[in-house]
């Protein structure tokens, strides 16, 4: 369960709020999709549940955040650590450079945690099949394509199996290809409930796929909180930045042309744009 | 102590690495625009400066290792003594504000140089037979043959191009310093010495 | 297996199956044999019934010997030339034109290469069979800090990264009219906007690599356990003690050699 | 920054008069080979005229890069001869070339190097030598055009990543150059910075400037892109109307590129026809009396 109380955050000498008054409930095994252009406070919100914000970037934190029972700010980031675990951009940034294989890359977080030897081979070989890096396992984590390291990331944190995991445009510095081996290994995460989940993406096809919410930034504030379908395909996107997929924006101008202007659930994927146009 | 273990957080055992990194590819890229200088210590500079002579000093040192036993010129191995030095020394001038002034860093430079020429020179002549394999061996063959001994002759190869390579070092590494953002120089234990 | 900035080469013989502290122990007597040994021809001796020998039994013989020849080659041929040619005073044997080589010069050159050769091949023989992680873990479960440890073993791997980050700055300088190519003060003048944005640049990776090792619990107290499982033999125990000793013996015994006159004097 | 970019009118005479000489890039065969060994060009040959707007697709690997980097000198080729205008590019240095070529990188870190945005916006302009007046004028343009105005006084890196790539945008734009070449323009951009880099491509395609992009973003490519060549194996696999190539299901299959959200639409739906506009995609639809 993740509960923000009424959050405002500045940056340091920011004289304008990266977050301004969220108050949100996530309840436990939901998948929360999280859209807003750049600079709507999309990486605060990120960082703020993981505790990045204030520990790291310091600023000025105000309001509560309660991140699956701990209390985030007054926690220190050790503590967090293995709670609420964080996926960023960069997929190379995201390898330590203090392991060899990507086994053992996998293992890093738990070596940290002291967790004994069986059971941290037994955990790294299921995220491995997981993952689908299982015939990458005795590879260096430098020779990996973007996507794969990316998922290497996502990895290396399931494996210390935080109840939430938070994951900041996974895919924005991926090419097609990458971005798709990622999205599909969280939908699979989305189908095991294991874990809370929310991911701040701009590709909105994807976010159909497998968010259960999405909720919309602007300006630091929750401006729109829903089910997929409603908040993708609603007209007043383009107002916060965002611009709704083609499949949605051909329908919408069909319905302005007359054709079958009665339906009011208008598709965001190409499924359903093919059953809508049929 | 406390400042000590502020020195030490996660950001600056992460800055180490990529200042290593960023030694060893500035020596390179020297190398192909050939510039007869080394430039190699700038990364060690740059995190003596921002965060500390301790530090400083751990980058100097583990340049000179993981260069060296990285196998690619394990010459350097025996020299992470002068690595070290010049990283606490540019780490104390640092502290006492000398990287706020351009002309004061590059002095700054200078006596590094001949600090890290002094140090160098019995590595040199006890490792190496006080040579380096390298141009500025030209220098030592003179003073050999004007009579100096090999220590002195040593040294005075390394006061021949350390000092100059230094002060230029450390004269970007202010240039660098003054276009850091601040919420960067926020970041570190040791902001309010150099800006 | 790593693409990282280093020469390990894996092999299954039994110099690589040693426990790396092990092979640090026999590397540091290689070692101290060739700083100490005295004389001129002794650290030959060491390198060709040591450590030779022991590239052999690793299996990597071929490409050892070819970077120590790499490696020491320069250094070799100038010391020769500097020491022997330009030696002050000394018995002149041969002349050649104005310089001639001094029989001094050429024994100095003599033993300095040999130690050259021995320290340069030591540090090569543990970088080629010895897998730094092994290594660094070895001397961590025997209280060497972490942070040095990760250190070490993150900059061997990102060093590759920062190599194509500094060309790619050489291209984007010179695509925006930076001219890189001329005399020695065009080269100097394009020094700070190909450094500057390296440094600059590196904000970012710093940031967000420490926000990466936080995520990773790097810096929670407490004991660590670790995935990989160095094997150690009562045997290797009792064989790194011994080497300890010898090393004492070497340098004892130069010391001695070194004090022994004046105090007969 | 609202979506379209603004435009200033008053800057097109700004612009130095020989820039805009038209200035075809003919490419006769080149061939390719990195010191490493691995051979990324094999025989490419092609010709872009003046004022063309070509977007270059294909898997990472393809060539792509190696291939615009021939364009503006960054590499010479092992076989064959790239000609901008009437320069041979093995004649010229990549820094004189940068007159006539301008190539904005992926990367915005890898090149910034100033402490405010507008001398960040003026390095390239000073080091082609513009004269202050006419350099100031393009700075302001260019900042205009990518929407940063207010922020010239700025630190680049107290901006985000995404803005930063505008502002190394902002330094090519203001170079004044006849051809631009983008590498990966769109990649992290919202959907406001997509549409705001599509106009700056329209505004240089209405100034007669060659325009070239290195894209994976198949969607921009169909926007504003006439002409689409796909890379396969250091070869131009195909090259044409991006309302041809990119409607060619079996081209694209073979380079795992995938195509344009519509185009997918019109093939699911088994249209005649493969739109790449929405407008296009809605008259096929209406027009079908469905």
């Amino acid at each position: 369960m993740i509960r923000l109380g009424d959050v405002t955050y500045f940056y340091p000498r920011a004289t304008t709020p990266a977050l301004a008054g969220v108050t949100l409930e996530i309840p436990t095994g939901q998948f929360c999709a999280v859209i807003g252009a750049n600079g709507a406070g999309k990486s605060t919100l990120c960082y703020t549940l993981a505790g990045f914000v204030p520990h790291f970037y310091r600023g000025k934190l105000s309001g509560g955040v309660e991140v699956a029972g701990v209390d985030v700010p007054a926690s220190s980031l050790a503590q967090l650590a293995g709670h609420v675990g964080l996926v960023f951009a960069n997929p190379f940034n995201q390898i330590t450079g203090a392991r060899f294989s990507v086994r053992e890359e996998i293992a890093f977080g738990l070596e940290n945690m002291g967790v004994p030897l069986e059971e941290m081979a037994t955990r790294v070989e299921d995220i491995l099949g997981f993952a689908g890096l299982r015939d990458l396992a005795e590879r260096s984590p430098f020779a990996l394509s973007g996507g794969q390291q990316q998922r290497l990331a996502i990895a290396s944190v399931l494996v210390m199996r935080p109840p939430v995991i938070v994951l900041d445009e996974p895919t924005s510095q991926l090419d097609p290809i990458g971005s798709r081996e990622v999205f599909a290994v969280l939908r699979d995460l989305a189908a095991t409930d294991a874990a809370t989940v929310v991911l701040a993406e701009q590709k909105l096809e994807w976010v159909a796929v497998f968010a259960d919410r999405v909720i919309v930034l602007h300006e630091g504030r929750i401006v729109a909180d829903g089910l997929p379908g409603d908040v993708l395909a609603s007209a007043d996107l383009a107002q916060y930045g965002l611009q709704p997929t083609r499949y949605t924006q051909a329908a919408r101008a069909a319905q302005a042309a007359g054709f079958r202007a009665d339906r009011d659930d208008l598709p965001v994927t190409l499924e359903e744009a093919v059953e809508f146009f049929r | 102590m406390e400042r000590l273990r502020r020195d030490f957080s996660t950001i600056t055992l992460v800055m180490i690495p990529v200042a290593i990194a960023i030694n060893i590819a500035i020596g390179q890229l020297i190398y192909t625009l050939k510039v007869p200088l080394y430039l190699d210590s700038i990364g060690t500079i740059f995190v003596a400066a921002v965060a500390g002579p301790l530090a400083g000093m751990l980058t100097g040192a583990l340049t000179n290792l993981v260069w060296g036993l990285s196998g690619i010129n394990s010459f350097y191995t025996a020299f992470w003594i002068t690595g070290a030095v010049i990283g606490l020394v540019a780490g104390l001038f640092s502290r006492f504000g000398w990287f706020k002034v351009w002309w004061r860093a590059i002095i700054a430079g200078v006596i590094t140089g001949l600090i890290a020429a002094l140090i160098s020179a019995p590595i040199l002549t006890y490792v190496n037979g006080g040579v380096t394999g390298s141009g500025t061996d030209v220098i030592t063959a003179v003073f050999r043959n004007a009579g100096l001994g090999i220590l002195p002759s040593a040294f005075a190869q390394g006061v021949s191009s350390d000092p100059l390579d230094k002060a230029i070092s450390f004269f970007i590494v202010w240039g660098v310093i003054r276009a850091l953002p601040l919420r960067f120089l926020d970041r570190f234990s040791r902001a309010e010495d150099i800006r | 297996m790593s693409t990282s900035f280093s020469l390990y080469i894996p092999r299954e013989s039994g110099m690589h199956r040693l426990h790396p502290l092990t092979k640090l122990a026999l590397v540091a007597f290689c070692l101290v044999l060739g700083l100490f040994l005295p004389g001129v021809w002794l650290t030959y001796l060491a390198f060709m019934l040591l450590i030779v020998p022991l590239a052999a039994w690793a299996g990597v013989l071929p490409s050892f010997l070819r970077a120590v020849f790499k490696t020491a080659l320069p250094v070799v041929i100038s010391v020769f030339l500097v020491q022997g040619l330009f030696w002050p005073g000394g018995t002149p044997i041969l002349h050649l034109g104005p310089l001639s080589l001094k029989q001094e010069g050429l024994q100095f050159a003599i033993r300095s290469a040999g130690r050259f050769i021995t320290v340069v091949s030591s540090f090569l023989l543990l970088t080629f069979t010895t897998r730094p992680d092994g290594l660094m873990l070895a001397l961590s479960q025997r209280g060497f800090p972490n942070s040095i440890a990760y250190i070490m073993l993150a900059t061997m791997q990102i060093v590759p990264r920062f190599q194509t980050k500094a060309n790619t700055i050489l291209d984007a300088q010179r695509s925006r009219g930076l001219e890189t190519e001329g005399n020695l003060l065009v080269r100097l003048r394009a020094l700070l906007p190909l450094v500057q944005p390296l440094l600059l640049g590196s904000i970012i990776d710093i940031e967000e690599r420490a926000i990466a090792l936080e995520v990773r619990a790097f810096g929670r107290p407490g004991p660590k356990t670790s995935l990989l499982v160095l094997h150690d033999t009562p045997a290797q125990r009792v064989l790194r003690w011994l080497l300890l000793l010898a090393m004492l013996a070497v340098i004892g015994w130069r010391l001695y050699l070194a004090i022994a006159p004046r105090l007969a004097a | 920054m609202t979506a379209g970019g603004q435009r200033t009118t008053d800057d097109r005479g700004a612009a130095t008069g020989a820039a805009l000489a038209p200035m075809p890039i003919v490419v006769a065969n080149v061939s390719f080979t990195y010191p490493s060994g691995t051979q990324a060009l094999r025989g490419v040959s092609l010709r872009v005229a003046p004022g063309e707007a070509v977007a270059i697709v294909g898997e990472n690997g393809a060539g792509k890069t190696t291939l615009v980097k021939h364009l503006n000198g960054l590499l010479k080729p092992s076989e064959g001869s790239v000609v901008v205008g009437d320069w041979d590019t093995r004649e010229h240095t990549v820094a004189k070339m940068a007159a006539r070529v301008g190539y904005v990188f992926q990367n915005p870190d890898d090149q910034i190097v100033e402490r405010t945005v507008g001398d960040e916006v003026a390095f390239g302009p000073r080091r082609l030598g513009q004269p202050e007046a006419e350099r100031q004028a393009n700075v302001a343009a260019a900042l205009a055009t990518v929407g940063l105005t207010d922020a010239a006084a700025t630190h680049p890196y107290d901006l985000t990543t995404p803005q930063r790539k505008l502002v190394t945008l902002a330094s090519v734009l203001a170079m004044r150059t006849p051809i631009v070449i983008f590498d990966e323009p769109t990649m992290g951009q919202d959907a406001g910075g997509v549409a705001l880099i599509g106009g700056i491509v329209e505004s240089l395609k209405a100034e007669g400037r060659t325009v070239l992009t290195i894209t994976h973003d198949i969607d921009f490519c169909a926007a504003h892109f006439g002409r689409a060549i796909v890379m396969a194996a250091g070869q131009a696999l195909a090259d044409g109307p991006a309302a041809e190539v990119l409607t060619r299901a079996d081209v694209l299959a073979t380079t795992n590129v995938e195509p344009p959200q519509l185009v997918r639409l019109a093939q699911a739906l088994r249209l005649a026809r493969a739109p790449l506009t929405v407008e296009g995609f809605v008259a096929e639809i209406v027009g079908r009396g469905q």
